[in-house]
């Protein structure tokens, strides 16, 4: 894979980077191994000093309490499926309009793309107060939907679908032309398939932008039942609960963080495949 | 641990689908709240004698309303800290809770919005007596002579003292009792005599991530020096020499290295636990938690308390105050659901006694005066307030963000990003700003 | 197998006319080949047939029916691509599948046609492969398979062998004609590679700058070129010219070259325009002889076996090419003399038109 | 190839008719655009003109009475100190974090483009924390900020330092959250680095090695041009994402102190949920708006014109 390993008399330069990298790597973990240290201590123990992190009595009680308290799992539930939407959406419709901008003309086609990507210079936070005014009038907030149709408007994955079409020799959509295909069926039997490492990436992209969305699920899903884990996880971290339930804190981070984790690890060779191997001879 | 997830998911099991039986019989209302998350420790407890913290006790209050009531199930919806600005966005998408907790200086602002429900004839109906209302709580319930909501305590500003380290800084006067500034002087004196003695600053202040040290603490120097800021209340007025007096006294206690620094609040709250410091000027709520921390060997063991905000200025005695109350929010409810609301703010007005172990005030007059509340540890030392609590005027509007400019350039005059006059200017301007634009 | 009529058909590029009113016919069964040089049309050309390209004037009759505004599915002609164009994602078999399933076609009849298809072009063991699994000659097999299960009214051949290494293109130049031979199927074939063009066709469309140069049989191509472009195109090595000074020789025109030879051409004169000409010969008209009339200087030798070429500097400082027998004793800096075969010379005139010898 | 007896072409004729598509524009391909044009002129196009119009009110969030009040918000925002503040706060920020985005995620994509297991391991070191969601991140990292008890102010202790108070000092509050950040979403470059990086052919660094380059040379000359495309992703996609830079700042700092890291985010936030002002809250956006269009496509137009050069 690596393009220059191979190449003789770079093995010592190899060794010291190897090295260095694995010295920032744990330095990178440090965070997560000090919430997961505190997250074994006792509440009461972690009022009085955090340094007494370093030594027992250690505890599960913080993580049995999780399941006592319902709220994670419910807002696990809820990112899941906004993020599942939100994915499967912008793969929807991303895909569906790169195809359009890069082979099927129409009159206007590329003013209209012009307009959308100029779409990509607007941030979410510049339309969010109208945004909510719309949503709040419709009476759709605390919905699925609300949550999740906002992040389908986004203008990048047809950006990064549309190149992707264009960068698909086109003779392969004429052969299908001439072996009578439909322009659905060339889009969707023929050139869809090859544009699944693009779907991987941008998939990946959609999932972790959904799920790590913060600002429209704060101010849209405020019934506690309807919050993201995002949501979820800010609202328990209040003042009082750094103070009093530390260690309980530290335990649901480490929880709420662990599903999407766990998925990601089982992807991790798929996403990097994915990422990379996106050429198409 | 595969038997305890095992039990541990039966039992969950089991609880939803008991409470979802439950449910469908009774009127479900939902009562939004902070005070923070404490189910892991109290999610049973029913028995409120039993909770501690302002977090279990309002938990096992629930709880108990919960298995009390023959009618109503509250469905507890725990919110951040303050929480307005979720109740803002919930309000507007047509979505509000029931019943929402709520600062009594925040009551107006949604009030005079039509936002609110009235509540005097529903307590006149309910058997609340309104005229056991303390003053304070009364005054900060009522807005356009009617009441908006259910008080439920008046919490106000003091020092939580750590009579150990006070002793070994020669503190302590022969009762046993702290030896506490009378003047500015006094004040700088001790404070430098604690440190030499002990080594460790007098203060312990939460001076990170929030403002409401920086405002409570200013508000109430002010009092002391008699300054009334909002004579009139669509403008505040910091540019008197008083002002500048008490955020100077600010300045120099963060430049002088008498207080800790750089504490959040949750930092602040343990390390005086830890014994990092003399003084915590904090609120009332954590009475509860440190007399308990006194009963355990540490840094407090045997060696807490508390006392009201020690009058350094020769004004008055008052302090800042607020009061965390419960309101009904206007949405069309079934005769059942308000009838519910009612029944559960009645609870809690039932119950107010057992939410003022907390530390907090009661807001009854019946309950103030006692026994049973006297009987309170420290409840002497601090019985003062109930009478020196003082709130901004309820005419100001927008106190809430009045009190979050404030703190935010009162703060940084005492950490010394800015000068003080300029702070006060600027607070000055950007308040007034506010309520220029401020309906 | 149908015939394939071109009707002033016209194409534009923006404001840029890349064809401009150009008529061909393709008749039933022949194979045609489309030759020039890249740049010249030809693909667009090819591309406009299949329905590709839009038609911006003209008509375009496939076996009688005008088919300039059906799609590419409807016309009924078969493509073979430059790059293969294989779905890379499909099997070999859902490759060849893909076109008669899009047409309703019965899947017992689809598994013949493949498996009559494979066994013609020895792909049979590839069907259940995906293209990237295959050599470029496989792909390439399999590319002139998916057209041959469809049974085209017509089949379009675009650059099909400029992928292939020398060998194999050599090899699949000469199964291509077989397979024509045996199919007789009606075939244009857009090559910029005039030995394919030679080797293949049964006519030849020699294109240059978005024109038609010549339409013709290899040998009219090759033995009568109807212009500089394609004498100078189609022949390795290229074509000599010289410049000349025209001398009447009983009707005949001899030539006159800058050193004073003539070389004696079976042009009639009468035909001839006024103004500057050019004599064209071939480099097998030119011998290294003895008794040879033309003096000239050898620069360089290219010996290819058969035959040898020598590049040769003449007295007024033209230079030419000319052949002599595959053992030559011809070395750089001799000094030789040439024999010219004036019947087999052609004059060309200002314009680059060409004038032969009578037939 | 052996004998050709291919059945005459009447045998089978096609059962269905021709529905192939055909070239040139057609209205019918409209429809692939469609779905999304919906979404995005509903949600996008139609909210901004929106926000544009109730920048230019008078308007309080539960009060139908607002009234037209022309550039009155704008000319108010020009004169709020704490705006004007949170926009140098953002810039900033952006100007902190982009350049580190690039410069660390190329580094580790250079130093992990490799396809031994220690890489992969260390790949998902560094991505893996982008998994997490922002109240988690801000969480772990108030753990380590934590003034006195934090992880960093223990470690500085252990060596004998006095603890940088990071979110509590106004100089470095920004720092701290720019720290947070690059830790929280440095693998989404990365990421993109190393795809990038494995699209170069192996050839050319032979290439080079034969012609004796250095490492830094091949990495200069060949490295560099070859993910340009790339490059200018990461950059478009990290200002376009910094600038809007919220969750971190409203969790761990609350824009404080000294309104030091405020972004402009939060006081569109605050101003539209904590004050009510939709009015002044919109235009807050507009500006916030303009100014990464005009971020954006500059940038946007500076890189194309060099990768065609």
């Amino acid at each position: 894979m690596a393009a220059s390993e191979h190449i003789v008399g770079r093995g010592i330069g190899n060794k010291l980077i190897l090295f260095t990298v694995v010295l920032v790597a744990v330095i990178w973990m440090l965070p997560i191994a000090w919430t997961l240290l505190l997250s074994f201590k006792p509440n009461s123990e972690l009022m009085i000093s955090t340094a007494s992190a370093f030594h027992p009595p250690y505890t599960l009680k913080n993580y049995a309490d999780i399941f006592q308290t319902s709220g994670v799992f419910r807002w696990l539930w809820n990112s899941a499926v906004v993020s599942v939407g939100v994915t499967v959406g912008i793969l929807v419709l991303s895909s569906l309009a790169g195809y359009g901008f890069a082979r099927a003309e129409f009159k206007g086609r590329d003013i209209i793309f012009v307009l959308v990507l100029l779409g990509l210079a607007v941030p979410e936070q510049a339309v969010i107060i109208a945004r909510h005014q719309m949503f709040s009038d419709l009476k759709m907030h605390n919905t699925y939907p609300a949550i999740i149709l906002p992040g389908l408007s986004s203008a990048f994955g047809v950006f990064l679908m549309t190149q992707y079409f264009k960068a698909i020799p086109k003779d392969i959509d004429e052969a299908a032309m001439l072996d009578n295909a439909s322009r659905f069926k060339i889009f969707w039997k023929v050139l869809l398939p090859l544009t699944i490492p693009a779907q991987a990436t941008l998939g990946i992209f959609s999932f972790l932008g959904a799920w790590n969305d913060y600002l429209w699920p704060l101010i849209s899903a405020t019934k506690p039942e309807m919050f993201t884990i995002t949501v979820g996880m800010a609202s328990t971290q209040t003042n009082f609960a750094q103070s009093e339930g530390l260690g309980f804190l530290m335990a649901q981070a480490i929880f709420a963080g662990l599903p999407v984790f766990v998925v990601y690890l089982f992807f991790q060779k798929y996403i990097v495949r994915a990422v990379a191997g996106a050429a198409i001879s | 641990m595969r038997k305890l997830t095992t039990a541990l998911l039966a039992s969950l099991v089991v609880t939803a689908g008991a409470s979802a039986a439950l449910a469908a019989d009774k009127t479900e209302i939902s009562v939004a709240r902070f005070f923070g998350a404490c189910e892991a420790d109290y999610g049973t407890v029913t028995d409120v004698t039993k909770a501690n913290g302002e977090c279990g006790i309002i938990t096992a209050l629930i709880n108990k309303f919960n298995a009390d009531s023959k009618t109503t199930v509250v469905k507890p919806e725990i919110v951040e800290w303050p929480g307005y600005d979720q109740l803002t966005a919930r309000i507007r998408s047509g979505e509000p809770p029931v019943i929402s907790v709520m600062h009594e200086a925040v009551i107006s602002d949604y009030s005079s919005r039509g936002l609110l429900e009235p509540l005097d004839d529903d307590f006149a109906k309910a058997g609340v007596d309104v005229n056991d209302m303390t003053d304070a709580a009364r005054q900060g319930v009522t807005k356009d002579g009617k009441i908006y909501a259910m008080p439920f305590d008046t919490h106000t500003w003091l020092w939580h003292i750590n009579m150990n380290l006070f002793k070994q800084a020669g503190l302590v006067d022969s009762a046993g009792k702290p030896i506490l500034p009378k003047s500015t002087d006094e004040l700088m004196k001790q404070a430098q005599q604690f440190k030499e003695k002990t080594g460790k600053p007098y203060f312990i202040s939460t001076l990170a991530n929030e403002t409401a040290f920086y405002t409570r603490t200013f508000d109430t120097l002010l009092y002391q020096q008699n300054v009334d800021f909002f004579a009139d209340p669509n403008k505040v007025n910091f540019s008197s020499p008083e002002a500048k007096n008490a955020l100077q006294l600010l300045a120099d206690i963060f430049s002088k290295d008498l207080t800790t620094k750089n504490q959040d609040y949750a930092a602040s709250v343990s390390s005086f636990a830890a014994g990092e410091g003399g003084v915590f000027i904090c609120g009332t709520w954590l009475i509860d938690t440190y007399d308990q921390e006194a009963k355990k060997s540490g840094a407090l063991a045997n060696g807490y308390a508390v006392t009201a905000f020690p009058q350094i200025y020769p004004g008055s005695p008052r302090v800042w105050a607020d009061g965390h109350s419960w309101v009904l929010l206007k949405q069309d409810l079934t005769d059942a659901q308000r009838a519910s609301a009612i029944e559960f703010m009645k609870f809690l007005w039932d119950n107010n006694y057992e939410w003022s172990r907390t530390g907090h005030l009661p807001i009854r007059k019946s309950i103030i005066n006692s026994d049973q509340f006297k009987n309170l540890p420290h409840r002497g030392d601090i019985a003062s307030l109930a009478v020196n609590g003082t709130a901004l005027p309820s005419a100001v509007k927008r106190q809430f963000s009045i009190q979050e400019i404030e703190g935010e350039e009162v703060g940084s005059a005492m950490r010394g990003d800015k000068p003080v006059d300029q702070a006060l200017t600027d607070a000055e301007s950007r308040i007034n700003e506010l309520l220029a634009n401020a309906k | 197998m149908s015939s394939i009529e071109l009707d002033s058909v016209s194409k534009r590029f923006g404001s840029v006319e890349v064809i401009s009113e150009l008529s061909l016919t393709v008749h039933s069964g022949e194979f045609v080949a489309f030759l020039g040089p890249s740049g010249c049309g030809k693909s667009t050309l090819l591309r406009m047939i299949a329905g590709l390209e839009t038609v911006d004037g003209g008509e375009i009759r496939i076996g009688g029916e005008r088919v300039d505004n059906l799609p590419p599915g409807a016309r009924g002609v078969a493509m073979v691509f430059q790059h293969y164009a294989l779905y890379p994602h499909m099997t070999v078999f859902d490759n060849l599948a893909f076109g008669l399933k899009n047409i309703g076609t019965p899947t017992e009849e689809i598994g013949r046609r493949i498996e009559e298809a494979a066994r013609i072009l020895e792909i049979s063991h590839l069907l259940k492969r995906k293209p990237g699994q295959l050599s470029g000659g496989q792909r390439q097999r399999v590319a002139i398979g998916r057209a041959l299960v469809k049974d085209p009214k017509a089949y379009l051949f675009d650059e099909p062998l400029s992928n292939l290494d020398a060998a194999l293109r050599v090899r699949t130049r000469v199964e291509l004609a077989r397979l024509h031979q045996q199919t007789r199927a009606t075939t244009i074939f857009v090559t910029h590679d005039q030995v394919e063009a030679m080797t293949l066709a049964s006519r030849i469309v020699v294109m240059n700058a978005r024109k038609v140069e010549q339409v013709g049989t290899p040998m009219e191509i090759y033995g009568r070129p109807a212009t500089e472009f394609v004498a100078r195109f189609v022949g390795s090595p290229a074509m000599n010219f010289l410049t000349i000074n025209l001398k009447d020789r009983g009707g005949f025109a001899s030539a006159v070259l800058g050193d004073g030879s003539v070389i004696e051409t079976d042009v009639p004169i009468n035909i001839l325009p006024s103004g500057e000409l050019r004599v064209g010969l071939r480099a097998e008209a030119i011998r290294v002889r003895e008794d040879g009339a033309i003096p000239g200087k050898v620069e360089v030798v290219e010996r290819l076996g058969d035959r040898t070429h020598a590049h040769i500097r003449l007295a007024d400082g033209s230079t030419l090419v000319a052949e002599d027998k595959g053992i030559s004793q011809v070395q750089p800096g001799d000094s030789v003399r040439l024999a010219v075969e004036g019947a087999t010379a052609h004059l060309f005139d200002a314009d680059g038109l060409a004038y032969h010898a009578r037939q | 190839m052996t004998d050709v007896t291919l059945s005459p072409g009447k045998a089978v004729a096609a059962v269905k008719r021709p529905t192939g598509a055909s070239i040139g524009p057609r209205w019918s391909n409209a429809l692939f655009v469609a779905p999304y044009l919906v979404f995005y002129v509903v949600l996008l196009v139609y909210p901004l003109f929106k926000g544009i119009w109730m920048s230019m009110l008078q308007s309080d969030m539960f009060d139908n009475t607002s009234k037209y009040a022309g550039m009155a918000n704008y000319h108010r925002l020009f004169n709020d100190k704490i705006f004007i503040g949170t926009v140098w706060n953002t810039v900033w920020f952006v100007v902190m974090t982009v350049p580190v985005f690039v410069a660390i995620g190329l580094l580790l994509a250079l130093a992990l483009n490799s396809s031994d297991r220690t890489a992969a391991v260390l790949r998902a070191i560094f991505f893996g924390t982008s998994v997490l969601s922002v109240t988690i991140v801000t969480i772990i990292w108030k753990m380590m900020y934590m003034p006195g008890n934090g992880a960093i102010a223990s470690i500085f202790k252990l060596l004998g330092l006095e603890p940088v108070a990071f979110v509590t000092s106004s100089s470095l509050a920004l720092v701290a959250i720019a720290i947070c950040t690059i830790w929280w979403i440095i693998g989404l470059p990365m990421m993109l680095f190393l795809a990038a990086l494995q699209q170069i052919p192996g050839e050319l660094y032979e290439a080079a090695a034969l012609d004796n380059a250095s490492r830094w040379r091949s990495f200069w000359s060949i490295t560099l041009p070859s993910i340009r495309r790339t490059m200018l992703v990461v950059v478009i996609y990290e200002i376009v994402a910094q600038f809007q830079l919220f969750g971190q700042a409203q969790l761990l700092t609350q824009g404080g102190p000294n309104n030091a890291s405020r972004p402009i985010v939060l006081f569109i936030y605050e101003q539209g949920f904590r004050s009510w002002n939709l009015g002044y809250a919109a235009a807050a956006s507009e500006i916030l708006f303009l100014i990464m269009a005009v971020a954006a496509l500059a940038q946007f137009f500076v890189s194309r014109k060099r990768v065609e050069e």
